[in-house]
């Protein structure tokens, strides 16, 4: 089955990978950009599909239809973000002749319309948060505003992943914020339709991996805990969810089982649950797609997603049974992102001018990073997973510190040390971290002194033979052989 | 001989130089630095320790220093000198680009009068918006960018003029 | 519990690894080459031993056993090889009063003597190759002939670990060989025994690990088949061994346990047995010491090997019962050596110009080589050790297939092609290779010849370059920018 | 215009490169070539196929080339010019050390008759021991080494001059 990977970056990467150990041949697409990129060099082919601009390649329905079918593929799998939860690509794949690798098209819009999946919830038994499950209309915010608790959020229709969710303090503010909701999710999503959700405060963010055969076979792969988050968008994620109780898992299993059942699922899916501190779990949202977090579950399974979603694809049918799937310790994912922790975690752009991974035992990484890459800002600042499994929380916890002390990234500045910090705080360490933990969340600065001390050293010792090379060698040209020369190597080991 | 000195992390360290010895705020420290390959890694020995570095030179005194995942500035000056150049001035009223990116959505019209803290553009980069904000009250002299226009890093968006 | 690590390469990485996730701080070693080694910047400290010869640094005793008092160390690990096996080392670590991470001296002395170990063996009732116990004398030939069935290998007492081991087709053979072979083992081992053992035609190699406290609990932590081997060293290693009988594995574990308990073992330790064609088992020798291929036992059963036996050594209890260690999965190792296989595998030297490492699910590097690495002479060849975890064989084939594909090393020649044409090959994806299999192993010629195609073309291209760039550009210093400048990057992409 | 005869893998492709087309044995390629770093790594597309090459020169017409994981060398000739260089002469008697290493032990002195693939040095290199054999039988003429010493690959270990 020749499969089309209609992404980009880490997940087109690992999406290949799978198919490489399957023998199913891969199609990368590419925009400008992304020429030279890792997947493109991956792949048994590639097909150009457009500028770099996201709507004129990644998003561009009819550009990806075409190169799917000049390739040849049999099977298109979107990976995640992108044309991944769009039920127009998932139809035009199909009507194409392709198989669309996720959920059938209706199904993709059913969950993509955040009300109709809550209502769906709701109908099945599933516990949902209170509220009306209607579209706020911006014209009559008062009549709105009655049997509204404060603080609320606002949510757009056709958003989910995090995106485009405000909190609102107060009815005024709350009239003001569904205007701009409206107009952001008119921007990004192509629909203004905005809803109001009661905030829970402190809550937990859990979810349910499900895998579902289309016929009525519906696997649950155990939960994922993802309540370290900046910005709603996630950061750490594990599993399994620490703290949970035997009982409240199987309540979550039940739900999540429920729903897919009442969607006949096919494919891959993630249904999403807040738990407050009562311990009361709420369904938020179905994601239609593999996630970015998916590795903590392959490592604590066995189970290669993408495979299972591949072979699905390919044979029509699921190779495990429920009573096949145990989960075998804990697993930890941190993403390493390029943005930079002095500027409020600005995303940045620049050259990867040096790599080294980490390895050794339980390390998992997926990047399609390599020496020379140009991070530039016109994707996600995502540039790497380290996942690390260990035999219990605690192990995993150690492994993923190590892993992140090894990883060398140079050229652009990453939330490495971030990472770190969370990892290492006592609230982490306990598993007691909620959703808005990082708010207000502080560094412990650690240590640092004596690498202060170091850098200094070695920027003197740079300066001071910069300095030097000047004097002496010819006083032009000096930059590029900056780095170099028996005479600095014997210099300054002399020392 | 030559006495710099460095500014890492808020702090200020004295380094002396001279060619059999390193002093670090007037101590001897027992260091060496090996450069590693010729992409800026270096590996600093100190005492018993090895620690290894990436140094990116960024013009003629600054060095971006990566160590331990963490990503540090250095600014070298040569000690006995004193030409600190002055950071560039720019001009209080301008909004000037943070980061490359999308403007989604410029708010305000020249000539528009707006307070302190008001959004004046949103800009997207790598899947996130963000408020740009006016530094003070005042008046819109210029709007330099339009609605669904990509602009790079330091490009300025608006100018306000103060009351 | 501060360590040092005796040892260099991939394996004094690995025990730092785990160092670091027990909070342990770690010293390195190092020879004249080493100094920019990566264990050495890795470990918290580090410090020198001597000159690259290994008799002057690594094989030195008095030299480490001063580092380790220098730092402080409070234990030694010794790795594999060097000092690993080691009687007089184990014994100076603690009379300085450290604790040397491995078995009790009296244990390594007693493993060290192979026709010891197979006494005991055959006290406690294992299986063991017929034929004499006896050191043969190279006096009595005709004497010693009688009773012996050609072939038959004749071993040093000292040797193990495949070294040093001839075959004798005939009497005559024998005579001249056995003299060569005390030659060789006086100025291998320090000892000119040797003693006979009987060759088992098409023996397949397969060792059992265990873990013991020294105080009575031994664990025994499942098989490892390692029949895949050139030059009797082992190339490709996998846990569990195929096709072996719940029955046959028993036997195996009980035989291990059994000797073990003998021994009153003490931290890890590997029994190793032949298994003919016919199913029957016997012992060949115990290593005292963690392998080379321990993180297969360690993918299959999730226990950190080394974290036990640091565990062990700083609290002297291990953390697991024999119900704890369950199996999961298949794991598969390959090791990657700086060898030319156009020169019959010769060691090779040169630096590493170029480098990218596999990732993605389910796989573990294990190596010390960065970009820039000189590859000498002066240790062994391993570069590298790519493993990978399935949850089937056929799983972890195909993805440590996957993964050699994706391993780039530029600079010296590997094995990576040879390893990948035996991983394809019938007899080892059916699990019916036995320890003879490389003997007369042939690769096939695998579509290679597009790829040759493509190789002519780069070449002629950069050819044509290099041509082009002499001609126009100044005529001298063309070398170093040979691959740059904006001229060839516009030039080479406008065809 | 130039027409470039490359050997690899025991194969001759003529590959014929213009300013404007890449033809091999006569055949028009769609192909490219793009260097992705300074350390010899290239991209060639050819047709939807992009594979990545890692490129050492070796001389002036050698070329070591790792592709998937294969090591693989091509051999660059200009095809119009007939200017093959010999091969360097190696005298035939010479034991030359294949690689660097230990001298175990020297079999052989100097005046000894020896035979046809008798073993006359042990060499040991990265754990692995080797005997060195006699190419021919004669006379060993030279012993230019002695045991437990340290050869550099390509050092004259004994000369033996054939009967």
């Amino acid at each position: 089955m020749k499969v089309l990977v209609a992404n980009r970056g880490e997940i087109a990467l690992r999406v290949m990978r799978t198919c490489r150990e399957l023998g199913f041949p891969s199609v990368a697409v590419y925009s400008d950009a992304d020429r030279d990129s890792l997947p493109v060099r991956y792949a048994d082919e590639s097909v150009y599909l457009g500028p770099t601009l996201a709507s004129e390649s990644y998003l561009n329905i009819a550009a990806v239809i075409d190169a799917a079918k000049k390739s040849g593929a049999e099977a298109v799998h979107p990976g995640y973000g992108f044309l991944s939860e769009n039920e127009a690509f998932a139809r035009a794949v199909e009507e194409a002749g392709m198989i669309f690798i996720g959920p059938r098209p209706e199904t993709i819009a059913l969950t993509g319309d955040k009300l109709a999946a809550k209502r769906i919830a709701r109908e099945v038994g599933l516990p949902v948060l209170p509220g009306r499950d209607l579209p706020v209309d911006e014209a009559i915010p008062e009549d709105m505003a009655k049997g509204v608790t404060f603080p609320v959020l606002i949510k757009a229709v056709n958003g989910g992943g995090g995106r485009g969710i405000r909190l609102a303090r107060s009815q005024e503010e709350m009239v003001q914020m569904v205007a701009a909701a409206r107009e952001e999710a008119r921007a990004a999503f192509g629909d203004d339709t905005v809803y109001l959700e009661p905030l829970v405060k402190n809550a937990r963010h859990i979810e349910v991996q499900i895998l579902g055969d289309g016929n009525g076979q519906i696997l649950y792969l155990g939960e994922r805990e993802c309540s370290i988050q900046r910005r709603r968008q996630k950061l750490i994620e594990e599993a399994p969810a620490p703290g949970l109780s035997l009982s409240q898992r199987h309540h979550l299993f039940d739900a999540a089982l429920k729903l897919a059942e009442a969607l006949n699922y096919r494919s891959l899916g993630t249904v999403e649950f807040l738990l407050d501190p009562q311990g009361h779990f709420y369904f938020i949202e179905v994601n239609p797609r593999i996630q970015v977090e998916h590795p903590v579950t392959e490592m604590v399974t066995g189970i290669d997603l993408v495979k299972a979603q591949l072979l699905l694809a390919a044979e029509n049918q699921l190779h495990y049974t429920q009573e096949q799937i145990r989960l075998n310790g804990w697993a930890i994912e941190a993403r390493v992102l390029a943005e930079n922790p002095e500027l409020d975690f600005m995303p940045v752009t620049g050259d990867i001018t040096h790599l080294r991974e980490p390895g050794g035992p339980g390390i998992r990484i997926d990047t399609a990073m390599y020496t020379g890459m140009a991070i530039t800002s016109d994707y996600d600042s995502l540039i790497a997973k380290v996942i690390a499994w260990g035999e219990d929380r605690q192990s995993a916890i150690r492994r993923l510190q190590r892993a992140l002390g090894e990883f060398q990234i140079g050229g652009v500045p990453t939330d490495i040390q971030f990472l770190e910090g969370v990892l290492q705080s006592e609230s982490f360490q306990v598993g007691r971290a909620d959703t808005t933990y990082l708010e207000d969340f502080q560094m412990v600065p650690s240590g640092e002194d004596s690498a202060n001390q170091e850098v200094a050293i070695v920027a003197a010792l740079i300066a001071h033979n910069r300095e030097r090379a000047r004097t002496l060698a010819a006083p032009k040209g000096e930059s590029a052989s900056l780095w170099r020369g028996a005479a600095w190597r014997e210099q300054m080991n002399g020392h | 001989m030559a006495i710099y000195k460095v500014n890492v992390g808020k702090k200020i360290f004295m380094v002396d130089v001279t060619d059999d010895q390193i002093c670090v705020d007037g101590k001897p420290v027992n260091a060496s630095l090996t450069p590693l390959n010729e992409g800026g890694l270096f590996l600093l020995r100190q005492d018993n320790r090895a620690r290894e570095m990436h140094v990116q030179a960024q013009g003629n005194s600054s060095y971006a220093v990566m160590v331990n995942g963490r990503h540090v500035m250095a600014q070298v000056e040569k000690g006995n000198v004193k030409n600190k150049r002055r950071a560039e001035q720019v001009d209080a009223g301008a909004l000037i680009a943070p980061m490359p990116g999308m403007v989604v959505n410029v708010l305000v019209k020249e000539g528009q009068q707006v307070n302190q803290g008001e959004a004046l553009v949103v800009l997207e980069s790598m899947k996130m918006q963000m408020q740009l904000r006016s530094p003070f009250s005042g008046q819109v002299s210029k709007v330099s960018v339009a609605s669904r226009t990509h602009v790079e890093k330091g490009a300025l968006l608006v100018q306000v003029a103060g009351d």
